[in-house]
C-alpha cells in the first residue's frame, strides 16, 4: 500500500492538523505516503471560475508527476480528489484537449498520459486498509461518543464521474466512526453543504448555512461532527466563533475533528502529534471523555 | 376456424378474449401468474368514475373462466413459435401449480394451515401470503397454488401439512410441468407493463424511509381488501395518515432514469387517491406535485377540477429535491419549490407516494425473441406505424394492445384489446377464403 | 298457491361487508322469512366457488327461486342469473339485494343497524322473489350488415374491417369525398408523416372493396328498429334511400372551434388557427419569421371544462416543421399534453431544435395587440417570474374539437346520450369505451372525444369487433324485461307511445297499444304513465314491487 | 456582438432547453432558500430563451455553494453549477462586474503555485504553529516556477476560446 500524498493548498498551507494526523495514522495501518515534489494546487477553485483549462492545466500537472512516480494520488482534500477526477474524465473524453495540455506541459518537462490513479481517503480507509485493519488497530475505542459524519460534497458528487460514496445515502465515514468503538448515526442534514465556496459572494451566508448544520448536530444528540474536507472543516470548526455570532447563539459549540485526529487518538497516537491543539472548536470535553495519553 | 392465442390476462388480455369468444372463436389465454386479472385487479378504484376496480373487472374475469370458447392457461408462457399468420404452431409451457385444478374448491383451507409466510405480490409486498396460496380472494381460477421455492416440502422435505388438511384431496407435490402444442391462426401481445423501482432516486429515500410508498402500494393500503382493510395505517408505526403527499413523474420523464417519456395515467391515478383519502377523511391534507397537468382524456379535466374545488385536493407545480425522514418519528419533510411563484419550501408529511415510471415488463425480450417481433428503444413491443396501424407489431399476424407497447390507461387498453380482436377476425377471414 | 322454495346467499364480500354487517346473523335471519328452505354464506359469492355453491344448494335443496345479498346488479345480476340457470332455474327467477354498496359502504359507522338494514333489505328480496315468474329471451336474427355514419378515417378503417371479416357496410358521409378532417392536415404526429399518405389508400381500399358502399353528400334521416334489424333513412345527392342494417357504427368525428373574437382571431388575418396552419403548410409553407403558438385556446375553461388531447402535440409537430422551414417558433402553454412515449419524444425533438416554450397560468392569460408592423404577445411567466412581451409575425391559436353542430339531432335520432361536453357517451368509460347502452350501437374516433389517428384507428377497428359480434352469431337473444300491455284494459290514448324513449310501443290494427319486445328496454315509463292501468313490467308487477315495499315496512 | 458570439459557444453545449422547469434543483439548492433572486432553474430558464448575457451581467451567476446536488439530481442531466462557472469564465474575459477575489487569487496561483504561502496559526491557547513547528516538511512548489507561471499567464490571457 504505497500512494503519493498529495496535500493540496489548504492542507499544506494552514490545515496543519489533518495533515499531521495523516502522516502520523497511515504508517501504524501499513499505508507507505512518499511525499509528491514539484506538485502546484489542483486548480479549483481558483481556476475553475477564471479559465476551465488553466484549471484542468493544473491538475493534469499535478497528475503528471504522479505519474512520474508510478504510484496512485492520495488526495488529501475532497475538493483536489475531485478537482483530479474531473480533468481525467474531461481528458479521456478529448484527445484534442490531452494534446493540448501536453504541448503546454512540455515546457516543464511534464507529460500526462492519463494512467494516473486516483483515491480517496474513504476508499483507502474503508475499502483498501479496511474494517478488520482498523479494528485491530484500535486500544483506545471511542465508546460512549455519537458522532455525525459529514463526508463533504465533492466527496460525494457528481457520482456520475465516480466518487467514493453513494451521492444521496453515503455511509463509509459513518462505518469507518463505527470501527473506532464510536457511534454514528444518521440524521436528515448529513449531506448538506458546509457553503465555504459560498465565501467570496457573501460570507455570511456560509456562515448562515453551516450554522443551521451546526444546531441540528446539536439538536440530534451528537457528540461532535467528523469531517476529512479541509474547507468543511474550516468554515465548522475554525469559524465557529464567526457563526455563534451570525446565529446569534453563543451556545451553539460543537466540536469538529478530521476523522484521522480520532483515528489517531483510537490507535494510541498522542494528542500532540494529531494537531488536537489546532482545532479552535471547544474539543476538551471530548478529549477527556477519550482519555488516552 | 383456427384458435387465436393472447398471451397476457390483464384488463386487455380479458377483453381481447372475450371479444373473440363471443364472436365464436375459440381463444387461448396464456397467463404467467396464478391468476388472470393483471394490475386491474390489485387496484382500489377507477378514475374519473371511481367504481371500484375489481368490481367491475371480475365479472369479466369469470366471463372468461366460465366462456365455452376459452381455455385458459395460469403459471405458462409461450416457450415457441412457428409458422405465419392464419397457421402459427405454438409452445405454451405450464409451470406445475402442484394443485389439482379438477379437485381444488378454492377453499383456501390449506393456505390458512400453511406455516410458511411469504410476502404477497398480489398486496405489492405490503402484506403477505402462505407457501400454499390464492393470488387473491377473487383470483380466476380460484386455485390454489404451491410456491416451490418456498414450501418445506420442496426445500426441507417435511411438512405436506396441506395435503392432510385438503378435504378434496387435491394436493399433487409429484405434478410435473407440462408443454402444450397450439395450432393457432393469430397471436394477441397483452403482457401489460410494470413499475419503474424508485430506489435510484435516492433522494427519495425510498426503500430506505418507511413511509415513502409507490402508487401500487398505495392502492393496496387504500383498498377495502388491502393489508390494513383501507385504513392509511403507515409502514412504520401504524399510525393514520393524514398529511399525503404524491409526487408526480419519479422516474418518468426523467433522462437519468432511461424513461424520458410520460407514463400518462400518474396524474390521474394520483388525483383518484387524492380523492379518495379524502372521502376516508377529509380533514386529511393531500399535496400532489406535479410539472405538467395531464389531462388529456375523456373526463380528465372535470375531475381535476372537482378534486380541487369539491375535495381541496392541493396541486403544486413542481417536483420536489429531496426528502428527508426524522431519525426519531420517521415523519417526512418534503424540500420542494413551488414553480409558479419560484419559492422554495417545506412540507411535513406522514406519508409520501411516489407515481413512478411505467416502464416495459421485464420479461418482454425473452417474449419478444420467442415471437420474433420488435421492441422499441425502452423495451416496450414496437408498432412500425402507430398512426396507421395502432395495434400491428412488425410481423404479419401478431398484436399487441394495452400497456405492453407503452403507457397507457384502461379504457385504451380496452378499445385496442378490441381492436386486436378485430384484426384477428380479418386474419381468420381471409384464413377461411374470405375474398 | 304454494310459496316456492326460496334460497338466500349472503355474501362476506371479503370484508366489504363483513367487517360491517354481522353476516352470520343475517343469514340465520334469513332462513327464518317465509318460504326460505335455505341460507348461508359465502367469502364472496361471485368467486367461482361461491357460484358452484350456489348450484349445489339449488340441487340439494331443489330451491326454485334464489336470492342473493351482495354488491350491485349493475356489474353482477347477469353472473347470478347465469349461474341459476345452469343449475336448471330460470334467470327470471332470481333476485338480488345489494347489502354493499348501498347498506354496508353507507353505514360504516354504525355497524347494528347495517346489520338490521341489511334484513330489511333480504326480507323485502325475498317478498319480490316468491312472486318471480320465470320469462322467455326471445331470440331475433340479426342482419350482418353495417351502417357507418361518417366516412373520416375511423369510419373507412371501421367499414374495411368489417368488410374484410365479409360483412357488407355501408357508409354515409355529408361531405362530397370520403376523408374527413384529415384531408386539411399537413402532417401527423408524431412521426410526421403525410395525412395523404394514410388517407389515400384508404379511400381507394374502401371505394373498390366489394362489400362496401359509399353515400357521399348524405345523411341519414330515420333510424328505427333494434338491433340486428335497423331500418335506416337515407337522404343522399339522388333522393332518398332506405336499408336494413344489423348493427351501426356512429363515427361522424368533431369539428375544430373557431374562436372569434379571442386574441383578435376574426380581426387581425396574422391570427389564426393550428388548422389554418396546417392548410398553409400543406399549402407549402408560411415565411413569417417569428410565429407565436397560443394552447388552450378555448378549452380548459368555464365554457369547454375539457382537454382537447391533441393540440399540444399538433402544435409542437407544426413548431419543428416551421423551425426547420427558417422560422422562430414559440408556443405558450398551460400543461403541456405530450403524453406517452411518441408524444414526449416530440417534445424533446422540439426542445432540441429550437422551439422556445413558455409556460402561462389560467388565471393570467397572455393578451395579443396588433402593432402595424407586428403583433405583440404579453404574458406573464411563472416560471422565469416574469412579464414576457413577444413580438410575432403570426399567432397560431390551438383551439379544441368541438362536437359537430347536429351531434343532438343524430344522437335523438340513434336514442344515444351525449356527455356534457357534446361529445357522445359511451356504455362505460372504463371497460365499455366502444359500445352504447343501445345493443347493437357503437362509436369510434373523435365524436366519442378528442383523439389522435393512431387511437381512432384503434378505437374504429375495436368498434369493427364489438359490432361483428352478433353479425358472426347471426342471432342475439334480448331481454325478457319487458312491457305488456292488456288488450282489454288500453283505451288506446298513445300516451304511452309518446313518452316511449325507444320507439317500442306501437298502435295495433285494432288502434290498442302493443310492444314491440325484441326492442322495449323495460325502463318503465309506459307502466307508470298509462291512466288505465293496462301495462305490466315483466319482473317488475304491481304485486311484486307492492311485496316489497310491504315487506320494507313490516316491523319485527 | 462579441459577448453574444461567447456565450452562445458555451449555451449550444449546455442542453438548457432540455430543461422541464421541473424545480428540482432549487429545492436541492442550499442557497436558493436564503438568497433572493437566486433560482437556478430560473438561470436555466433564461439561458434556454438566449437570455445568458443579461446572465452574466447580473450577481447570481457568482452566488453557488458548489454544493453540486443540481448537477447530481437534474433529471436531465443539466448541470446549473457547470453553466454558472461556464458564464464566470466569459464575464471575467470580458471584464464583466464580478466579486473580487476570483482573478486576484488566479494570479496568486499562477505566480506562487498555490492560493496562499503557508500561515502561521493559532492553537486553541493562542500559541503559534507553524510547518516547522508542528514538524511537517516545508511545503512544496514548483520547480521551473518561471515555466509554470509563463504557461499559466499564458493560458489567462487566452481566456475561453
Amino acid at each position: 500500500m504505497k500512494y503519493a500524498l498529495y496535500l493540496g493548498c489548504t492542507v499544506q498551507t494552514e490545515q496543519y492538523g489533518y495533515e499531521a494526523s495523516v502522516r502520523t495514522t497511515m504508517p501504524r495501518l501499513g499505508v507507505e505516503l512518499v511525499d509528491m515534489t514539484g506538485v502546484s494546487c489542483c486548480g479549483f477553485p481558483p481556476f475553475s471560475s477564471v479559465s476551465e483549462l488553466a484549471w484542468l492545466y493544473s491538475s493534469a500537472r499535478n497528475m503528471a508527476i504522479a505519474e512520474g512516480m508510478g504510484l496512485p494520488i492520495f488526495a488529501l482534500c475532497n475538493g483536489c480528489h475531485l478537482s483530479f477526477v474531473e480533468t481525467k474524465h474531461k481528458l479521456e473524453h478529448s484527445p484534442e484537449l490531452k494534446a493540448k495540455m501536453n504541448e503546454k506541459l512540455a515546457r516543464e518537462g511534464l507529460r500526462y498520459e492519463g494512467k494516473a490513479e486516483l483515491i480517496h481517503i474513504f476508499e483507502l480507509l474503508h475499502d483498501v486498509v479496511g474494517k478488520d485493519k482498523i479494528t485491530a488497530a484500535v486500544s483506545n475505542p471511542l465508546e460512549g461518543l455519537r458522532f455525525a459524519a459529514h463526508p463533504g460534497c465533492h466527496a460525494i458528487r457528481p457520482s456520475r464521474i465516480g466518487r467514493p460514496d453513494d451521492p444521496e445515502n453515503p455511509k463509509k465515514l459513518d462505518d469507518l466512526i463505527t470501527w473506532l468503538g464510536a457511534e454514528a448515526a444518521d440524521y436528515p442534514e448529513k449531506i448538506d453543504c458546509c457553503g465555504s465556496s459560498l465565501a467570496a459572494a457573501s460570507g455570511k451566508t456560509v456562515l448562515d448555512i453551516a450554522g443551521e448544520k451546526l444546531k441540528a448536530v446539536k439538536r440530534r444528540g451528537f457528540d461532535g461532527l467528523v469531517t476529512t474536507c479541509p474547507f468543511c472543516f474550516k468554515v465548522y470548526d475554525n469559524k465557529q466563533r464567526a457563526i455563534q455570532a451570525t446565529v446569534g447563539d453563543r451556545e451553539l459549540e460543537v466540536p469538529v475533528f478530521y476523522y484521522t485526529q480520532l483515528l489517531g487518538l483510537a490507535i494510541g497516537v498522542d494528542q500532540e502529534s494529531l494537531g488536537l491543539d489546532l482545532n479552535q472548536s471547544p474539543i476538551d470535553p471530548v478529549l477527556e471523555k477519550i482519555g488516552g495519553k | 376456424m383456427k384458435p387465436v392465442l393472447v398471451i397476457g390476462g390483464g384488463i386487455a388480455g380479458i377483453q381481447a378474449s372475450l371479444d373473440l369468444a363471443d364472436r365464436g372463436t375459440k381463444v387461448h389465454l396464456v397467463e404467467r401468474t396464478p391468476s388472470i386479472g393483471g394490475v386491474m385487479a390489485q387496484l382500489d378504484k377507477t378514475f374519473p368514475t371511481m367504481d371500484c376496480s375489481i368490481c367491475i373487472l371480475a365479472p369479466k374475469m369469470i366471463e372468461c373462466y366460465r366462456h365455452p370458447n376459452i381455455t385458459i392457461h395460469t403459471q405458462s408462457e409461450v416457450i415457441g413459435l412457428e409458422g405465419n399468420v392464419g397457421d402459427f404452431r405454438i409452445k405454451v409451457l405450464e409451470h406445475p401449480r402442484s394443485v389439482d385444478a379438477t379437485k381444488c374448491t378454492g377453499c383456501a383451507l390449506c393456505s390458512e394451515k400453511c406455516p410458511v409466510k411469504k410476502p404477497s405480490a398480489f398486496q405489492v409486498g405490503l402484506g403477505q401470503r402462505k407457501a400454499i396460496y390464492l393470488a387473491f380472494p377473487q383470483a380466476v381460477p380460484l386455485i390454489a397454488t404451491i410456491d416451490r421455492e418456498a414450501c418445506l416440502w420442496f426445500t426441507k422435505g417435511v411438512c405436506r401439512t396441506c395435503e392432510k388438511v385438503c378435504t378434496s384431496k387435491a394436493v399433487d407435490y409429484e405434478q410435473k410441468e407440462n408443454i402444450v402444442d397450439l395450432n393457432v391462426s393469430s397471436v394477441i401481445v397483452a403482457t401489460g407493463f410494470e413499475q419503474y423501482d424508485p430506489k435510484d432516486i435516492g433522494e427519495y429515500g425510498y426503500g430506505r424511509y418507511k413511509n415513502v410508498l409507490t402508487a401500487l402500494e398505495f392502492e393496496r393500503l387504500v383498498c377495502a381488501s388491502g393489508p390494513t382493510g383501507g385504513v392509511l395505517n403507515r409502514p412504520s408505526d401504524g399510525k393514520v395518515s393524514h398529511n399525503i403527499a404524491f409526487i408526480q413523474c419519479v422516474g418518468s420523464r426523467t433522462q437519468t432514469s432511461g424513461y424520458s417519456y410520460c407514463s400518462a395515467s400518474c396524474c390521474m391515478y394520483a388525483t383518484k387517491e387524492a380523492v379518495l383519502i379524502k372521502e376516508h377523511e377529509p380533514s386529511s391534507h393531500v399535496t400532489i406535485f406535479y410539472m405538467d397537468l395531464k389531462t388529456f382524456g375523456k373526463g380528465f379535466q372535470g375531475f381535476v377540477d372537482r378534486a380541487r374545488s369539491h375535495w381541496g385536493v392541493e396541486y403544486i407545480r413542481g417536483r420536489p429535491g429531496e426528502i428527508r425522514e426524522d431519525p426519531v418519528t420517521k415523519n417526512l419533510t418534503i424540500l420542494y419549490e413551488n414553480t409558479e411563484v419560484g419559492r422554495v419550501e417545506r412540507l411535513d408529511a406522514d406519508l409520501v407516494v411516489l407515481c413512478t415510471a411505467a416502464i416495459p415488463h421485464r420479461d418482454n425480450a425473452k417474449l419478444a425473441t420467442v415471437l420474433g417481433i420488435g421492441q422499441d428503444e425502452y423495451g416496450f413491443f414496437a408498432n412500425p406505424d402507430p398512426v396507421a396501424s395502432p395495434v400491428e407489431t412488425d410481423r404479419p399476424g401478431i398484436y399487441s394492445c394495452g400497456s405492453c407497447h407503452g403507457p397507457r390507461d384502461i379504457p385504451e387498453s380496452v378499445a385496442e384489446a378490441s381492436a386486436t380482436a378485430a384484426k384477428a377476425a380479418e386474419d381468420a377471414a381471409r384464413a377461411e377464403g374470405v375474398a | 298457491m304454494t310459496t316456492p322454495r326460496i334460497g338466500v346467499f349472503v355474501c362476506r364480500c371479503g370484508i366489504n361487508i363483513a367487517a360491517y354487517v354481522d353476516v352470520p346473523k343475517v343469514v340465520e335471519y334469513a332462513k327464518t322469512l317465509p318460504g326460505v328452505a335455505y341460507a348461508e354464506e359465502n367469502m364472496y359469492t361471485c368467486s367461482s366457488d361461491g357460484l358452484n355453491k350456489i348450484k349445489e344448494a339449488i340441487k340439494r335443496h331443489s330451491l326454485e327461486r334464489v336470492v342473493v345479498a351482495s354488491c350491485t346488479p349493475r356489474t353482477h345480476e347477469p353472473l347470478f342469473q347465469a349461474t341459476c340457470e345452469e343449475a336448471g332455474v330460470n334467470k327470471y327467477l332470481f333476485e338480488m339485494a345489494n347489502i354493499r354498496d348501498q347498506c354496508s359502504w353507507v353505514h360504516m359507522k354504525e355497524p347494528e343497524r347495517a346489520t338490521e338494514k341489511a334484513e330489511d333489505l333480504i326480507r323485502m328480496a325475498v317478498a319480490k322473489a316468491a312472486l318471480l315468474e320465470p320469462g322467455e329471451e326471445p331470440e331475433i336474427d340479426v342482419n350482418p350488415s353495417t351502417l357507418v355514419i361518417g366516412g373520416g378515417v375511423a369510419g373507412m378503417r371501421a367499414a374495411l374491417s368489417l368488410a374484410n371479416q365479409g360483412f357488407t357496410v355501408t357508409i354515409v358521409e355529408k361531405e362530397p369525398s370520403l376523408g374527413g378532417k384529415l384531408r386539411s392536415f399537413d402532417s401527423l404526429f408524431p412521426h410526421k408523416q403525410k395525412a395523404s399518405g394514410i388517407i389515400e389508400p384508404l379511400i381507394q381500399s374502401v371505394t373498390t372493396h366489394p362489400r362496401i358502399s359509399v353515400f357521399t353528400e348524405s345523411s341519414v334521416k330515420s333510424v328505427h328498429g333494434f338491433i340486428g334489424n335497423f331500418d335506416i333513412g337515407i337522404d343522399t345527392k339522388k333522393g332518398p334511400e332506405s336499408l336494413n342494417v344489423g348493427t351501426i357504427i356512429v363515427a361522424v368525428g368533431a369539428e375544430i372551434l373557431k374562436p372569434k373574437g379571442l386574441y383578435l382571431y376574426g380581426e387581425d388575418p396574422r391570427v389564426i388557427t393550428q388548422s389554418e396552419l396546417e392548410l398553409m403548410l400543406r399549402a407549402g409553407g408560411v415565411d413569417s419569421k417569428r410565429i407565436v403558438m397560443i394552447q388552450c385556446a378555448g378549452s380548459r375553461n368555464e365554457e369547454r371544462p375539457y382537454c382537447s388531447r391533441i393540440c399540444c402535440n399538433e402544435a409542437v409537430k407544426n413548431a419543428i416543421t416551421l423551425i426547420e422551414s427558417g422560422s422562430e417558433a414559440y408556443i405558450i402553454y398551460r400543461d403541456l399534453q405530450t403524453y406517452g412515449i411518441h408524444y414526449s419524444k416530440l417534445e424533446q425533438e422540439a426542445k432540441r431544435r429550437g422551439v422556445k416554450f413558455l409556460k402561462y397560468q389560467a388565471e393570467r392569460p397572455p393578451t395579443v395587440s396588433a402593432c402595424p408592423q407586428s403583433l405583440r404577445v404579453s404574458l406573464y411567466s411563472p416560471t422565469v417570474n416574469e412579464e414576457i412581451d413577444l413580438e410575432a409575425d403570426l399567432i397560431v391559436l390551438s383551439t379544441p374539437l368541438i362536437p359537430i353542430s347536429d351531434a343532438k339531432e343524430l344522437s335523438q335520432m340513434l336514442k344515444v346520450p351525449l356527455e356534457s361536453n357534446g361529445f357522445f357517451m359511451e356504455a362505460h368509460v372504463k371497460l365499455r369505451p366502444i359500445d352504447f347502452a343501445t345493443d347493437g350501437i357503437f362509436v369510434c374516433g373523435t365524436a366519442h372525444s378528442p383523439k389522435d389517428v393512431g387511437e381512432s384507428i384503434a378505437q374504429a377497428l375495436g368498434a369493427a369487433s364489438r359490432a361483428s359480434i352478433p353479425m358472426a352469431k347471426r342471432r342475439v337473444r334480448t331481454a325478457a324485461i319487458t312491457s305488456q300491455v292488456d288488450q282489454t284494459k288500453c283505451s288506446g290514448c298513445g300516451t304511452c307511445i309518446d313518452v316511449c324513449p325507444y320507439n317500442a310501443i306501437r298502435k295495433n290494427e285494432k288502434g290498442l297499444a302493443e310492444t314491440i319486445a325484441a326492442v322495449c328496454k323495460g325502463c318503465g315509463v309506459c307502466g307508470a304513465t298509462c291512466p288505465e292501468k293496462a301495462i305490466t313490467m315483466h319482473h317488475f308487477t304491481d304485486e311484486q314491487i307492492q311485496a316489497q315495499g310491504l315487506a320494507a315496512l313490516e316491523e319485527d | 456582438m462579441l459577448i453574444k458570439k461567447k456565450s452562445q459557444k458555451i449555451v449550444d453545449k449546455v442542453n438548457a432547453e432540455a430543461c422541464d422547469q421541473c424545480g428540482k434543483c432549487p429545492s436541492s439548492c442550499p442557497v436558493t432558500a436564503r438568497v433572493e433572486g437566486f433560482n437556478p432553474r430560473q438561470i436555466i430558464a433564461k439561458v434556454a430563451l438566449g437570455r445568458e448575457v443579461d446572465l452574466m451581467k447580473s450577481q447570481v451567476i457568482w452566488t453557488c455553494t458548489s454544493c453540486l446536488k443540481c448537477k447530481e439530481r437534474c433529471p436531465e442531466e443539466i448541470s446549473p453549477y457547470d453553466i454558472m462557472l461556464a458564464l464566470r469564465r466569459i464575464a471575467i474575459h470580458l471584464e464583466l462586474p464580478h466579486p473580487e477575489g476570483f482573478d486576484e487569487s488566479a494570479k496568486v496561483v499562477a505566480e506562487t503555485g498555490a492560493v496562499q504561502q503557508p500561515q502561521l496559526v493559532r492553537t486553541r491557547n493562542k500559541e503559534r504553529k507553524d510547518r516547522k513547528s508542528m514538524g511537517l516538511p516545508p511545503a512544496e512548489k514548483p520547480r521551473d516556477m518561471a515555466a509554470y507561471t509563463e504557461t499559466l499567464r499564458g493560458i489567462l490571457e487566452e481566456g475561453e476560446a
